[in-house]
């Protein structure tokens, strides 16, 4: 989206083809044009993602009336329908409050009402339930869920939460140090994922339904240092099923089954 | 009342907040963040406190070691009232109960090395002279596996989970029977929390530890607890053996908060049924009338609004505080 | 010098008072623009900025309506601090330019030893800048919602 | 899109620290040219203030009638003033006042303000409401009017200007330590010192001041070359240190002005000493709170080692 701050972060290369548009190649104009409308964005902490001395209603309105071309008496009309959709009660009398008059779990709802408010085809939540208790977690998975479903939103949801990804997900990227190391549907990453890992992840998190008796797997190690990362593929220090090669060589994503990615020299040896 | 083998016993816990207001600081309400709750903890077992933010589960914690003077109610450690103590022995008492904390980075004093962090309480305890507890802190930081030389370090050179094992070590240092652990994995990495768990696992195991494990994560709590509590806006909601709890909910919290947390499997995740709560947990300062979770529950009748449920046995050291059950 | 009334000649009374006026504004501008920098950056790094890139929005209207108030806040009270500076500069300025102001009187009183009109000129001088201090509790209160004055 | 989740590495560093002071005196040298600069300038002035003696060339108050209002030539580098004094010695020694003022005036504002800030800060509720009213009251008087109340009732001198200045701003900077010192109460590792046993002067002292010298360094910093510039203005309107003795402020004024025409340098030199020295002063000040605010700073919070650039924060209430 375009969003890392310069200096220091840069854009070094690469391509991000939106309906077969570079976006990387694009002015910041026309990208000013996607933003909000086009592609929409959640963010992990609502309370700091909310202008705190602005109405709900002027911040819902904003992007109306810029990329719906919405008067203001409209715009805030449509700013109260918007909350509705969201599920937050009372909205005609709410839409006027300032954003630290809501509990944290309606502040999110505000965000998804923001980001959901000129329907775009994208949407992109970065964390979007980190900071809520689970049984909000819940409701606002629920609601983008429905609100996907009911608009044809494409989603991406950008987690730790594996139990989350399960539930909601259909397809996911794997990411190690800044690279993809395994790509597939969710039920073949989860079922038989093939980089270590993945296998790691999955089998290091304690689980409700298993009980105390199971043992943890724990990888080794700490995540590294993104400005020295280590050679060959950056997972190695820490994998159990190192080789020499993979100090080396960095492996790239192979098929290793239908619509399934890895990026390891010995994703056939991985078992779960 | 305070059976033979139970380490902590706290009886009718309440605590309230005043909140202030104007000048001259008058109180106008009270946050009841603790209201009349009372559990017990037997020696060695690792007793679960699982609630969503706001239901005092860290304020028990803290009322238990005393860092909060509770508005009534006991706490007895070993049988003995720990509510009535005061300055010197109550300062001698926290020998033996210990604290974990949440957030590795503002727990420990970044002004002072590892090894003094973990050297503190030996000294303010008596148990070693100033400056000359080296040894047993290297013996500290080989015990949750670090280094010994790291001792000299200050804490920003250490990772968040590193930062974590010295607190442990610190809690450590003066041999406590009983620890609260206050969300200790909830700030770290997920690759992180699991090494973290093993080894208070594993300490417990050495050391004979007893631990209060406080923790919003059910998971993680369900891995590690052999009973869990189960809170809500200050009120203890359930309490039951751990597997049993998972197994068998009986509360509608408890049944809906276990069925907000996915379970990273798909298929097993995709079979289950799903409670969906509505609205947010009320405000502890005017909380709802009689049970407490009311509004929000699916099976509320006349008397959830009018009548607090008293907690009732519903099967082997399974209680619960519900009208419907 | 003489005192000249506003209503009898108001360019003379602008001459008289547009020079030390000045400097002691110019003065206080440093403190004042540092500040507002400094907030600025803050604040253009907070996470609601970034949701306000998110939306679309031009510069203008980002920088404009979202972050200028916020920013405001700390400055207006630094405005407010700078008060008292700005009242003991006063008397440096008062004895500079030969004005007749309270500055002035509070040095004669104090080489008359006359403690009578020095306590006087203190309490004008303090409740005059709690009046400052309340002025700008209440602009505080306006630029930001989350402050209620019961 | 990897938005901002790429940003939390933090490199542990292997080496061993130097001890505080000697790593903050690099870190200046190193990060801080302006900074070491006002540190150049601090250095001269205390220098100049104590071997006054040996540096000039003429006693404070050694007048040569016949070198009235002379101008600067080899005889008076700097010229001499109406009564035919050496200026430059007199700013020489001039130095000597501004450092004692400058050193004695930030060691008592420093003291009061850590020990006000401290107990208000750490203890709270009834005890802070009281010191800080009284504080409040404080401020609400501007600090020349205060100072010159009192020098009123004590008269002219050193001792007089020092006391006053520094207990005055003493108890208007306790604000900034006791901001810091509540800062400090959020952190856990207070409550993990309670919770380990430890007695309340074990925390204040081992916990708490540790953690709030970066303020105290900063205030004492600061204070400095605010004490040099009142202690001026208190000379320049004439309730300072009390003539022959030379003080920049006093040779500002009364002679100073009053043959402005005649003898411009008489008022320039002490002006432009004045104006050099606050301004190093300041200068060092704004590096100390650079290197030392901890939101800025990598050992204090949790950005440890994180190379980035933030904007300055004011760490002065």
């Amino acid at each position: 989206m375009r969003l890392i701050p310069y200096p220091p972060g840069v854009i070094v290369g690469g391509e991000v083809i939106f309906k077969g548009q570079d976006l990387l190649q694009i002015s910041e104009e026309e990208m000013r044009h996607i933003r909000g409308n086009n592609i929409a964005m959640i963010f992990q902490e609502p309370t700091t993602s909310l202008n705190p001395v602005i109405t709900v209603k002027v911040q819902l309105s904003e992007s109306l009336a810029l990329h719906r071309g919405l008067d203001k008496e409209t715009a805030g009309q449509e700013a109260v329908k918007l909350l509705k959709l969201v599920g937050i009660p009372d909205a005609e009398r709410r839409v006027e409050d300032y954003p630290y008059q809501f509990s944290g779990g309606m502040q999110q709802r505000i965000m998804i009402a923001m980001a959901l408010s000129c329907n775009p085809e994208l949407l992109i939540a970065d964390e979007p339930t980190t900071s809520v208790d689970v049984t909000v977690q819940a409701q606002l998975l629920e609601l983008i869920n429905n609100l996907r479903t009911q608009f044809g939103t494409a989603v991406i949801i950008i987690t730790h939460n594996l139990g989350l990804v399960a539930r909601y997900v259909d397809r996911v990227n794997v990411m190690y140090a800044g690279r993809m190391v395994e790509t597939g549907s969710t039920e073949v990453i989860y079922g038989q994922p093939k980089h270590p890992y993945t296998l790691g992840l999955m089998t290091s998190v304690p689980r409700l339904d298993l009980g105390r008796k199971r043992k943890l797997s724990v990888i080794e190690g700490l995540p590294p240092n993104l400005a020295r990362l280590p050679t060959g593929c950056a997972f190695h220090p820490r994998c159990y099923l190192a080789i020499d090669r993979c100090s080396k060589e960095r492996p790239e994503l192979e098929e290793v089954g239908e619509n399934h990615y890895s990026a390891c020299f010995r994703s056939q040896d991985v078992k779960k | 009342m305070a059976g033979n083998n139970h380490l902590i016993d706290v009886e009718n816990l309440v605590m309230y907040f005043p909140v202030t207001a104007g000048v001259l600081r008058r109180k106008v309400a009270d946050v009841k963040a603790v209201d009349d709750v009372s559990f017990f903890i037997k020696k060695g077992e690792t007793l679960g406190l699982v609630g969503e933010s706001g239901c005092g589960k860290t304020t028990t914690g803290r009322c238990i070691l005393q860092l909060y003077k509770a508005t009534a109610g006991k706490v007895l450690f070993e049988g003995k009232d720990l509510c009535t103590l005061h300055g010197e022995n109550l300062r001698r008492a926290r020998r033996n109960m210990q604290l974990i904390f949440q957030d590795p980075y503002a727990s420990l004093n970044p002004r002072m090395t590892a090894g003094d962090i973990v050297g503190e309480p030996m000294v303010v305890h008596g148990l070693v002279k100033s400056g000359e507890y080296k040894e047993q802190v290297a013996q500290l930081l080989r015990m949750v596996e670090l280094e010994p030389r790291m001792a000299v370090r200050y804490p920003h050179e250490f990772s968040g989970g590193q930062r974590q094992r010295l607190g442990i070590a610190r809690a450590l240092s003066v041999r406590p029977s009983f620890i609260v652990c206050d969300e200790p994995v909830s700030a770290l990495d997920v690759s992180i929390q699991a090494q973290v768990i093993s080894l208070l696992m594993r300490l417990r195991e050495e050391l004979h530890l007893t631990y209060l494990f406080i923790a919003h994560d059910l998971s993680v709590v369900r891995h590690i607890s052999d009973r869990v509590v189960v809170m809500y806006l200050g009120k203890l909601m359930e309490i039951a053996d751990s597997d049993e709890l998972y197994a068998n909910p009986v509360h509608p919290y408890t049944q809906a908060l276990l069925s907000a947390v996915p379970i990273p499997d798909p298929e097993v995740d995709r079979q289950r049924k799903r409670i969906l709560l509505t609205g947010d947990v009320p405000s502890p300062v005017n909380p709802p009338s009689g049970c407490h979770f009311h509004p929000r529950c699916q099976r509320t009748g006349d008397e959830c609004r009018e009548q607090e449920p008293e907690l009732k046995l519903v099967g082997n050291e399974h209680w619960v505080a519900c009208h419907r059950v | 010098m003489e005192y000249i009334p506003l209503v009898k000649d108001p360019i003379g009374n602008l001459g008289q008072f547009i020079l030390p006026a000045f400097i002691m504004g110019m003065s206080a501008s440093g403190t004042t623009m540092r500040m507002t920098r400094t907030m600025m950056l803050e604040v253009l790094r907070q996470d609601y900025i970034r949701t306000a890139w998110a939306k679309g929005l031009n510069e203008r209207t980002v920088v404009v309506r979202h972050a200028l108030k916020n920013a405001l806040i700390p400055v207006v009270t630094v405005i407010g601090l700078q008060m008292p500076i700005l009242i003991s500069g006063s008397v440096v300025l008062e004895s500079i330019f030969a004005l007749p102001g309270l500055g002035r009187l509070m040095i004669e009183a104090i080489n008359q030893r006359d403690y009578t009109v020095i306590s006087g000129i203190n309490v004008v001088v303090a409740s005059f800048i709690l009046i400052v201090n309340l002025l700008v509790d209440l602009t505080y209160g306006f630029l930001d919602p989350r402050i209620h004055y019961k | 899109m990897a938005s901002a989740s790429v940003a939390t590495t933090y490199t542990v560093q292997e080496k061993k620290r130097p001890p505080f002071l000697v790593d903050l005196f690099l870190r200046l040298v190193r990060e801080k040219p302006l900074g070491t600069v006002g540190g150049v300038v601090v250095i001269i002035l205390f220098l100049t203030g104590v071997f006054a003696d040996v540096l000039a060339p003429y006693g404070y108050n050694e007048i040569v009638l016949a070198d009235r209002l002379s101008p600067p030539s080899a005889r008076h580098i700097l010229g001499a003033d109406n009564l035919g004094r050496d200026l430059l010695s007199r700013i020489i020694y001039g130095a000597r006042i501004s450092m004692y003022v400058g050193l004695a005036g930030s060691a008592i504002d420093v003291a009061i303000a850590t020990f006000i800030g401290l107990i208000s800060g750490f203890f709270g509720g009834k005890t802070d409401i009281t010191i800080q009213r009284f504080v409040d009251a404080w401020l609400c008087f501007p600090s020349l009017f205060i100072y010159l109340t009192v020098m009123a009732i004590l008269g002219p001198g050193l001792i007089q200007v020092i006391m006053v200045l520094g207990v005055s701003s003493g108890i208007r900077s306790s604000r900034t330590v006791r901001s810091a010192v509540i800062g400090i109460k959020e952190n856990v590792y207070l409550e993990a010192a309670k919770a380990i046993g430890a007695q309340n002067r074990r925390i204040l002292t081992r916990h708490i001041l540790p953690n709030v010298m970066a303020p105290i360094i900063i205030i004492f910093t600061i204070a400095m070359g605010g004490m040099i510039l009142q202690e001026s203005t208190l000379s320049f309107l004439g309730f300072g240190i009390p003539p022959p003795i030379p003080s920049w402020g006093g040779m500002l004024s009364g002679s100073g002005r009053t043959y402005m025409l005649q003898a411009p340098w008489m008022a320039l030199w002490p002006g432009l000493a004045l104006a050099i020295v606050v301004y190093g002063i300041n200068m060092l000040g704004d590096a100390m709170r650079d290197l030392l605010d901890p939101r800025l700073r990598g050992g204090l919070g949790r950005y440890s080692g994180v190379k980035r650039k933030m904007p300055k924060q004011l760490s002065q209430a």
